[in-house]
């Protein structure tokens, strides 16, 4: 019987997602695929937006996965400070450019949405605003990683990054509802009876959902893959060398 | 003990043991690791394997750099370094430095050996037992190193410690000489462990 | 750590070293957003609170590199972090006295940009209030994000990028305090939220700041 | 001389050496902004020209200090002076190094930075052309400024003080020329005058900022 | 020749003259001037009396710094140096240096004394007949003072000249040692101008 740390050691990480990884990836395509081909093609157009309600099967898994990938940081943050698992931490590493990307998606598909909807590309509404202060706590975890040669101190840095960027984004996004009352919607999906999006929209979304999520986790597991590989590189250089 | 810089084994295998009184000269060729090895020693980095049996506020550690405050004069870095370590005599260790007459000149105005002059004062103020060395002696003329070395006995016979990196003749013939060489780190045998990134091997 | 406070004031006051150059900036700010943006007096009293606390905010981070980072190049930190001190005292201390160089300069010289920038007159004491309970918030926050980078070589504007979002909140509640006070609106939850923040830092980032550091000196 | 600008190039993109930070400082501004002044477009639109060229300002400013204290403070400064290029030359492609790796991006980013100013949609076209026109002049002037200081130990606020003066005629014009592009008045004047301070200053001030580093060095 | 620092005059009455294949050491104590001298005759600050006879551009100077960029390897910070002197060669510069195993390491990863290899081998990419030195075998080790003893000699037999100060000895047995301490400048008899600011007297 394996204990779910064990996969914290490198070669054993390596041996798992050989084929996990491939099959990862091929499910996220194809489940994607599925979402975005029924929302885009088989749903009906809505009676104000028009067809550009469509956007929502981009713009909204984008946003939870944007969130989610900051989350999935913080935590392989934590276990990187208390456990010291190499494998974590290149995770962290390896999710931040994807949430990053996720972040720039959501960030345009609204904008693209705001230009119909509003009349204009941006707005200074609370849920735009935390989601560019997102924007910018990744910009600066990249940044700080980018910036350090030593791996493990970078891991110690960025951890500590982390920890206190989550705080710090917490109170941000409390700040930006206390100054300004936005145009955006509410969380329409919340489970709370009197939802507001027919079955129509929601089952493609929920499916777009779910791709966007195995697509991240895909690509997270391709980029640890990849951190690994490098850093496996230095240290054989340096032993090289030492010879 | 081995320790490690930028993720490379430099030095295993290495044990050392002072008594008080007695100082100890640490050499081996450019890049071999002391530097590396007195930064572990003072507790600024973690060794690679192994343990340092030293208190690290008996430490007096004096680097590459001097950390002198170029617009500070002479008396108020030696003073702040003073007050820092709980108050030595300040006058006195510009006497002993010979920089009684440079007192009042700005830090930035001194020339290359006055400045080091000034970093190694800093350590008569600081009432540590244990001084850690690296290459103390640069830019010094031949009188400032008579000088230093007179210190270094000064301190030794107040049963004080020294651990000095250098590669010129320092004046000391009774400090014991240490050649790293040896202990460099070696490839490890493949499967054996040298404690580096084993685990993504 | 007395000894550590007065040095670096000392250093602060000596030619060169900082002194009076972040208040210079945030009076030349007060000068340049007239000059851009145009002289109609509604139009800069509607965004003077905002303006205010945006330049506050700048010129403090201008000069957070100067926190660690001289000491680091001439070797003071190494030595520092071997000295019979505390890190954490030391990373308080150097907060401090980056407060008392460039925050309190700040505040006192606040009202008298207010009138550059046709402030309301009901908004002065305001803007001195919430600048005085939030520039220790901003010195703090700048410590942990100079702590952060001072390995690295001259990180001065990835500095910057790592501060800036950390600002946010405090920016958000200090000129959201100003302009409700200017507006006659309640301010106590703005007020509340800011004195929460600063004093939230102050009492937990010295730690973070402190573990930072240790991991840079490696 | 290539050299030289292939060397402060690679020096920028480097971990550390502040390319497309500049940019980051600017895009932090103009989100920033809005956060002090509060969320309404109206507000936003009529001081967007100003606040943008503000920004751009100071994303310059910022970067200046690099331009030649890390030369100077390991030594390479002296060694440049004694090779075999002109120190004009030098102080050219400097100025050059930093127009290209802080005042293009600038000039490129700004239409973004317009969308989230909600600066009028008339006004894009002369932002990019203002810009175009003036960072040239904003690097030219810097690296003069830079060159006064570099012997002062961290002169980086004494810096911008010195700097900013030299830099308001190339701001008003340069907002002047946003303002009056966004509102559909005659631009020709405002234009005239940008490009004629950036020729003046590209022309004339590397000399004085030879002469200034050979004195500084001495 | 009279040279100043800071408006004091240091060294006076001096002259000096080199010829092709020669090299001259200078000694003083610390504070003496050496450095002050060094950047005189290499051109970056004026004499306070007297003329240097020397073109500019024959001088490549080395002082107390090496001009090293921390992120930049080894080989550009080099290459940077031999394309602004026109395009001495590289790789044999850093073979004559023992820096050949270091090339791609960042300047910031190397120890004292690799730093200071790297800051002389820019000497020799620069083609220059006349080296400027100051204190160049600092915190290098025995085996590459005599690697630097070679590349001096090198030199001098290619027709070029040195003028070396320093405190250690360089193993050069054949260059000539000026020693600058009966140049001190004194306090001159009133009235009789030191050439230092007369007019305010
Ligand atoms: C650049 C601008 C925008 C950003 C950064 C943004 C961000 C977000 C975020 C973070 C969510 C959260 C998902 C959740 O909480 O469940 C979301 C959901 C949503 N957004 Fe946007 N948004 C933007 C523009 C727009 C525009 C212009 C519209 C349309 C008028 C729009 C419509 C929606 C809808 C309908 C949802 C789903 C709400 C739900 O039920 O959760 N968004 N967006
Ligand atoms: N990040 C890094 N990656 C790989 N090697 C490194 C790194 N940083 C330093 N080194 C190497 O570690 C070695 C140890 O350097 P250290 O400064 O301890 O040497 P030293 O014995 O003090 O030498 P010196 O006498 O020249 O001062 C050097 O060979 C250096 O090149
Ligand atoms: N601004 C100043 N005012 C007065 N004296 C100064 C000033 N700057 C430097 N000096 C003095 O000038 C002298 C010359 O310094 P210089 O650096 O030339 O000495 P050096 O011979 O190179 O010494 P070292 O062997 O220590 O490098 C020193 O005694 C220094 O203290
Ligand atoms: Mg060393
Ligand atoms: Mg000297």
């Amino acid at each position: 019987m394996s204990s779910f740390w064990e996969y914290a050691n490198p070669r054993r990480f390596m041996r798992t997602t050989d084929w996990l990884l491939p099959v990862a990836a091929g499910v996220a395509l194809v489940v994607t695929a599925i979402g975005l081909i029924w929302g885009f093609f088989f749903t009906p157009d809505d009676f104000r937006q028009g067809s550009t309600v469509k956007i929502i099967f981009l713009h909204v898994p984008s946003a939870l996965m944007a969130i989610n990938a900051w989350i999935m940081m913080l935590v392989a943050s934590l276990i990187w400070v208390v456990r010291r698992h190499h494998v974590s931490a290149l995770a962290a590493k390896a999710a931040a450019p994807v949430g990053l990307v996720m972040t720039m998606i959501a960030l345009f598909t609204g904008a693209v949405w705001g230009q119909p909807m509003w009349g204009t590309w941006w707005a200074w509404d609370p849920r735009l605003t935390s989601f560019l202060i997102l924007f910018l706590f990744y910009l600066g975890y990249i940044a700080l990683w980018s910036a350090i040669d030593d791996p493990d101190t970078g891991a110690d840095l960025t951890a500590v990054l982390c920890l206190v960027g989550t705080v710090f984004a917490l109170l941000s996004r409390y700040a930006a509802f206390f100054w300004s009352q936005g145009l955006h919607q509410g969380a329409s999906l919340s489970l709370q009876p009197g939802t507001r999006v027919d079955w129509a929209y929601k089952a493609p979304l929920y499916v777009s959902m779910t791709g966007f999520a195995l697509i991240f986790v895909a690509l997270v597991l391709a980029g640890t893959r990849t951190e690994i590989r490098a850093r496996r590189m230095k240290a054989l250089v340096a032993r090289e060398r030492m010879a | 003990m081995s320790v490690a810089r930028g993720g490379v084994p430099l030095i295993a295998g290495l044990s050392l043991c002072l008594t008080a009184g007695q100082a100890l000269i640490l050499r081996g060729p450019n890049g071999c690791g002391k530097t590396t090895l007195l930064r572990t020693l003072a507790g600024l980095q973690p060794p690679l394997a192994g343990e340092i049996d030293l208190p690290p506020d008996a430490v007096a550690y004096a680097a590459h750099a001097d950390g002198l405050k170029a617009t500070l004069s002479v008396r108020e870095n030696l003073a702040f370094w003073a007050a820092v370590y709980g108050g030595g005599d300040v006058g006195a260790a510009m006497g002993r430095m010979n920089l009684s007459g440079l007192s009042d000149r700005a830090a930035l105005n001194l020339s290359a050996g006055q400045k080091r002059r000034l970093g190694l004062a800093r350590l008569l103020v600081t009432g540590r037992p244990v001084w850690m060395l690296d290459e103390p002696t640069v830019s010094l003329d031949a009188a400032s190193v008579a000088l230093f070395a007179d210190v270094v006995r000064g301190h030794l016979a107040a049963g004080g410690m020294a651990l000095i990196a250098t590669h010129i003749d320092l004046g000391l013939p009774e400090a014991q000489v240490l050649d790293l060489t040896p202990f460099k780190a070696r490839r490890p045998a493949p499967g054996q462990g040298g404690g580096f990134d084993e685990a993504f091997l | 750590m007395i000894a550590l406070l007065t040095r670096d004031l000392r250093l602060a006051i000596r030619a060169g070293g900082g002194f009076g150059l972040g208040l210079a900036f945030f009076l030349i700010l007060a000068v340049l957003v007239p000059l851009g943006v145009g002289p109609e007096p509604a139009v800069l009293a509607a965004i003077a609170p905002g303006v205010l606390w945006v330049g506050a905010l700048l010129a403090c981070l201008l000069s957070l590199d100067r926190i660690f980072a001289l000491d680091w190049e001439d070797g003071s930190l190494d030595l520092l972090a071997t000295a019979p001190i505390p890190l954490e005292g030391v990373v308080t201390v150097k907060a401090f006295a980056h407060w008392i160089t460039t925050g309190l300069p700040l505040v006192l010289a606040a009202p008298v940009l207010g009138v550059l920038l046709n402030l309301p007159t009901g908004a002065f004491g305001w803007l001195v209030v919430s600048l005085l309970l939030g520039t220790p918030a901003l010195s703090v926050i700048g410590t942990f994000g100079a702590a952060l980078t001072v390995g690295l070589k001259r990180g001065g504007l990835l500095l910057s990028l790592l501060v800036l979002p950390l600002y946010i909140p405090t920016l958000v509640f200090g000129a959201e305090l100003v302009a409700r006070g200017a507006a006659g609106l309640p301010t106590q939850s703005a007020l509340l939220l800011l004195a929460g923040i600063t004093a939230g830092s102050v009492a937990i980032l010295p730690f973070a700041s402190a573990a930072v550091i240790r991991i840079n000196l490696r």
